[in-house]
């Protein structure tokens, strides 16, 4: 029983939605592959099985628009147009990367994407966003600032005050939560008594939506929602998005504290397989959707070969980027 | 030149550049129409309206994070954090991610951030309202540092900072808001990096920072009319150090105290004394010795306060142990 | 019109209210004058006006339970048991104080009667209270901890952060937010969009209850409700009791931040004067609070002659204190 | 003696404190069915129970904050923030409560708790998870603090603390944790405040904390070859410091150098020396050389963390250094 697409979501941008799904999806599994083989330093928290949130939420974004991540952050820089070749330098280490090897996974960033950042502190993330959503109110400009996070990051003291301060300023900050049932091991039920974590806004008086996160038109809906709103002036919304991370809290976790069967049972519902049959079922050609995966597969290809010939950063570098050459003033 | 107060001289330094640039934004607890916990920021308000200086809620996590997310993406905002006890709640924000986040983006932006904030005790205010905290952020790299000490180095160091593209932290002592000195009509910057030599001398130098500027001053008044001849050097800035000024001086007399109002172990005074012993080694014929709080949370009884906290006579007293000092 | 006395309130509860109310006042009348004279040190942030929902709360609990307070704690260790003497030491910065003249106003505390501090830390004690539940908890014992705090800490990351703890981890915690309408000059609207605190409550999925915070049998009931429900097993609550501070954010605040018009408004509820017409509509003789408020007053003079007279710490004793003696480990 | 895991050594010790004191309970995030980020608490919720072991939501002021309590009001609790970098997110719990709360209350209770965290660098964990933060702690008088180098240290000196009625912290380095060494079959317990010299000799001091232990010794066997004899100072614990050991030390040797993986500017390495500076004045024959992370924050490139952070090349280089000085 295969759902129809929602007439609010042109065909095209079903489209879109899918490739960009798709692009996060095999990336992460290229990364997951050449972590294994120690091509890749440090940690890795990937995104397999989210892919309609980013992919969705950042649909309905412009490209002035801003964005903050997570640690767990490759899908929200795809979905925000980072590109493959210069995300996989990074993630190797080498100069040609987003950040110069500098950052890393949990580090990636292009400002010029407005993208603000993976983060490693939990939570620190959500209070960064508001400053850019403050530069869009104070300018003037019809800018929305976007902060993902977790469900673990809902309990963060961050988290709490950053929506006061969204709400008392009405700023055009949109929360999305990824709730993927799971902090690091410790699930949900363990880490707080409630279910909807989108009852928490109630607490600043901004309004919410739950929404099915396997579902990228949904996402994709609500989020566009809650940027109209905020673009006009109506300020922040909290959106939770029910999702699963396929993979560990990182790659190397045994996952004790979770079954297989609950694992298979989620990857039943795949974002992207539920997605295709939307699409197909809405009369896009199977061959049209399987030459965009062969192009992302292409793109991944030499991306991995510009991260592997691309040179390492020069030690001599370690210590350039700390601050910025200060003007001299009069 | 006019004579003002250290608060109007930093009120001055914050109208001037909100001023001279529109991005420049005030965010605090109670700077708006009460002016601040200090008053510093009292009548800026009416002068800049609420949408520059802006009141927030008791979330340091929260304002600093928008500073931040605000620098990055365009705004030059000026935090004020009531007191830097109160950075211990969002330690996160200036050192994860202020210092940081330059560098971790491969230098992709610039982060021109202010955060006012108060130092020191002297007023029974206790142990959580009392700290000096500059060794904290001095030992993170991304960072700088300043600690004015009179009133022209409060308007023109907060000045050159409001104009740096990096995360600057002044830390304010709330002795000094009351006193008083020279400041000029026309606009000016004070450089970051240069000590100033505020008195000459030519027996021992004193590293002086924050209140222990007059402190020492003071010693070296009283010291002088012994025939003791003190060099008072007050760096200004710890981020970036002007440790040459430093060690030229201590080239000259040979000797060397460090005066902090921060407890003594840990603090930026083995920092400084370091760098001297490790750049002047042969110069120096007399242990370098630190004057700073003994290490102790700051009691709320003045008499027990007093015996904590450092002043002028335990200045004179270490000049004295590096004079008598036979090898 | 005066109010009923509620049945569910003996006379000699509703006396002891009473005489614990006036205790606060006259306390902090007392040492607002010996401020001004000099004889205080440090700040002073004072409880009067909100007199009964320290008195209502502490009425509810045991010796045995704990309390942690704040910046303005005079009012709950007085209801908790403190002594006059003790206290006015205190504050007068000598060694015959309850910290010794260590802590002062901002500190003030008496572990003998389960009182874990005055904290100059907004939103800190909401996080350490937790603790003391824990305990109770842990060896099974009924007692339960009383954090006290403002509309001001409701915003702090602490408050999120623990409430969400004590309800995951069932904690007989009681969260009490004294909602004076202010934190500093902030009025509450310019902090958080919402009204009122209590609703933050389903943030945690637990129960809560909104108090008239200047009428002391509503407080001590609402808190004997929660204390039921947690000495049994039933967990955290959060109750917000609604009042308001008569006097500056510390002495010496020049409040342009309000009007005249609404402190006077303010005075005309006086929880005090409210509840002594509740009793002596209740037959209680006016000559019996009268004789109530002689005696304290006696006891006030009694404790400013004691700090007076009391020894100033030794400064060879401003180092003791910070670690308690290690014994010897095999 | 049996030889184990500096991880191993760990668990073993928070094993028999849960077994010797029923107070005793551990708190952090990830703790019970996963064992911890680093595994160390692998297996004890099977033995204890979720009573004792208890997991938490991602909230370290929570934590810290119930912690403390507990730790007021009877129990022992052993608290694990993950890294130490999230320290950042609660210093107030550290340094504003558990550092002053027995002071402000005039010394009427004590605070038997205990917190572990994880130090360092050399993993590609980026700006903020590689942090070295001891010189905050040791910055701030009420707290006492341990940075154990092996695995006998990190069990001896973990039970010590757990009977310890202070607040003391543990930093453990990640590096460490599959290190091996031999370890006593029966009870021990290291006292604090006692360093180990791990290696005699009489040309230079090299005083070294956590991993700089190892990198310190695998430097004086290469310079052994070179017949540089170099003496080793592991100080184990920072607060309470045994300062006299190494005194005895320099006293010897005359030449000083100190090692951290923190950045230099700032770190404990300068308190350190400068506490020699004082205590031994005339016996330095050549400048104190520190030895410690370059000034940045962490990058993720291995190849740029390896130029970063120090090893046994830049122990050798110091060492040299101090002896080639010619005054
Ligand atoms: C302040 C802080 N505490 C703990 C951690 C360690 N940590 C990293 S990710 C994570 C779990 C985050 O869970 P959630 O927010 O649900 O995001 P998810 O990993 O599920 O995407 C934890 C505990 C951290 N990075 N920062
Ligand atoms: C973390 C922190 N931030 C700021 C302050 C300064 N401060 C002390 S009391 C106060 C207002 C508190 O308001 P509220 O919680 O409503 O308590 P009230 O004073 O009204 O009783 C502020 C901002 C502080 N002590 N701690
Ligand atoms: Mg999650
Ligand atoms: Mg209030």
């Amino acid at each position: 029983m295969t759902e129809a697409l929602d007439s609010r979501i042109p065909k095209e941008v079903a489209l879109q939605l899918y490739e960009t799904m798709q692009r996060i999806r095999q990336f992460e599994l290229t990364v997951v592959d050449l972590f294994a083989r120690g091509k890749i330093p440090g940690f890795l928290h990937t995104y397999v099985g989210e892919e309609a949130v980013a992919a969705g939420a950042c649909k309905a974004l412009r490209p002035d628009d801003y964005i903050i991540s997570t640690h767990r952050g490759h899908g929200h820089l795809i979905a925000k147009g980072g590109q493959f070749d210069l995300m996989m330098a990074e993630l190797f280490g080498r100069r040609t990367g987003y950040c110069k090897g500098k950052g890393g996974s949990m580090h990636i960033a292009e400002p010029a994407l407005c993208m603000l950042g993976a983060n490693a502190i939990v939570g620190a993330g959500i209070a960064i966003i508001n400053g850019a959503a403050l530069t869009a109110q104070y300018l003037g400009l019809d800018r929305v600032a976007v902060a993902f996070f977790g469900d673990g990051a809902s309990n963060t003291g961050a988290f709490h005050e950053a929506l006061n301060l969204a709400s008392v300023w009405n700023l055009p900050s949109i929360f999305i939560c990824e709730n993927n049932g799971y902090a690091e091991s410790t699930p949900q039920r363990q880490h707080q008594k409630i279910k909807d974590i989108a009852v928490r806004a109630i607490a600043y008086d901004i309004p919410s939506s739950i929404v099915d996160g396997n579902d990228v038109g949904a996402v994709y809906l609500a989020t566009l929602e809650a940027v109209t709103r905020a673009r006009s002036g109506g300020g922040p919304t909290l959106i939770e998005a029910k999702t699963y991370r396929w993979r560990g809290h990182y790659e190397g976790d045994p996952q004790m504290y979770r079954s297989k069967a609950e694992i298979e049972a989620w990857e039943k519902k795949c974002p992207i397989a539920r997605w295709r049959s939307v699409l197909i079922a809405s009369g896009i050609p199977v061959a049209e959707l399987d030459a965009i995966d062969q192009r992302i597969q292409e793109e991944l290809e030499r991306a991995v070969a510009f991260a592997e010939q691309s040179p390492w950063p020069d030690p001599s570098e370690a210590r350039a980027d700390i601050f910025t050459p200060t003007p001299e003033v009069a | 030149m006019t004579v003002m107060t250290y608060r109007e001289a930093v009120r001055q330094a914050l109208r001037e550049e909100l001023l001279n640039d529109e991005r420049v934004i005030l965010i605090g607890e109670d700077i708006a129409e009460f002016g601040g916990t200090f008053k510093v920021s009292l009548g800026l308000l009416d002068e800049f309206g609420p949408r520059r200086i802006r009141n927030t809620p008791i979330s340091e996590t929260a304002i600093l994070g928008a500073a931040i997310g605000a620098a990055a993406t365009g705004l030059r905002p000026i935090v004020e954090i009531m007191y830097s006890d109160f950075f211990a709640v969002a330690m996160d924000q200036m050192v994860n991610q202020a210092a940081k986040m330059r560098y971790m983006f491969g230098g992709k932006i610039s982060l021109p951030l202010t955060i006012r904030s108060t130092m020191g005790g002297r007023r029974s205010a206790a142990a959580q309202h009392s700290q000096c905290l500059e060794a904290w952020f001095m030992h993170i790299p991304g960072l700088k540092l300043a600690l004015p000490s009179n009133p022209y180095d409060a308007k023109g160091l907060l000045k050159t900072a409001v104009r740096d593209p990096n995360p600057t932290i002044i830390l304010e002592n709330k002795m000094l808001y009351n006193t008083k000195g020279e400041v000029p009509d026309e606009p000016y910057f004070v450089p970051w990096g240069q000590a100033r030599v505020v008195r000459e001398g030519k027996d021992v130098t004193v590293v002086a920072l924050s209140d222990m500027v007059d402190f020492s001053m003071k010693a070296a008044e009283q010291l002088a009319t012994e025939g003791i001849s003190v060099e008072v050097i007050d760096p200004r800035t710890l981020v970036p150090l002007d440790i040459d000024t430093i060690v030229r001086s201590v080239q000259k007399t040979g000797r060397l105290v460090v005066a902090h109002e921060a407890c003594v172990t840990g603090g930026v005074g083995a920092e400084i004394a370091m760098q001297v012993v490790y750049r002047a080694f042969d110069y120096l014929v007399a242990p370098i010795e630190r004057v700073g709080a003994k290490d102790s949370p700051i009691p709320f009884s003045p008499i027990l306060e007093r015996e904590i906290l450092p002043d002028d006579r335990d200045v004179i007293a270490a000049v004295q142990r590096t004079l008598d000092y036979a090898a």
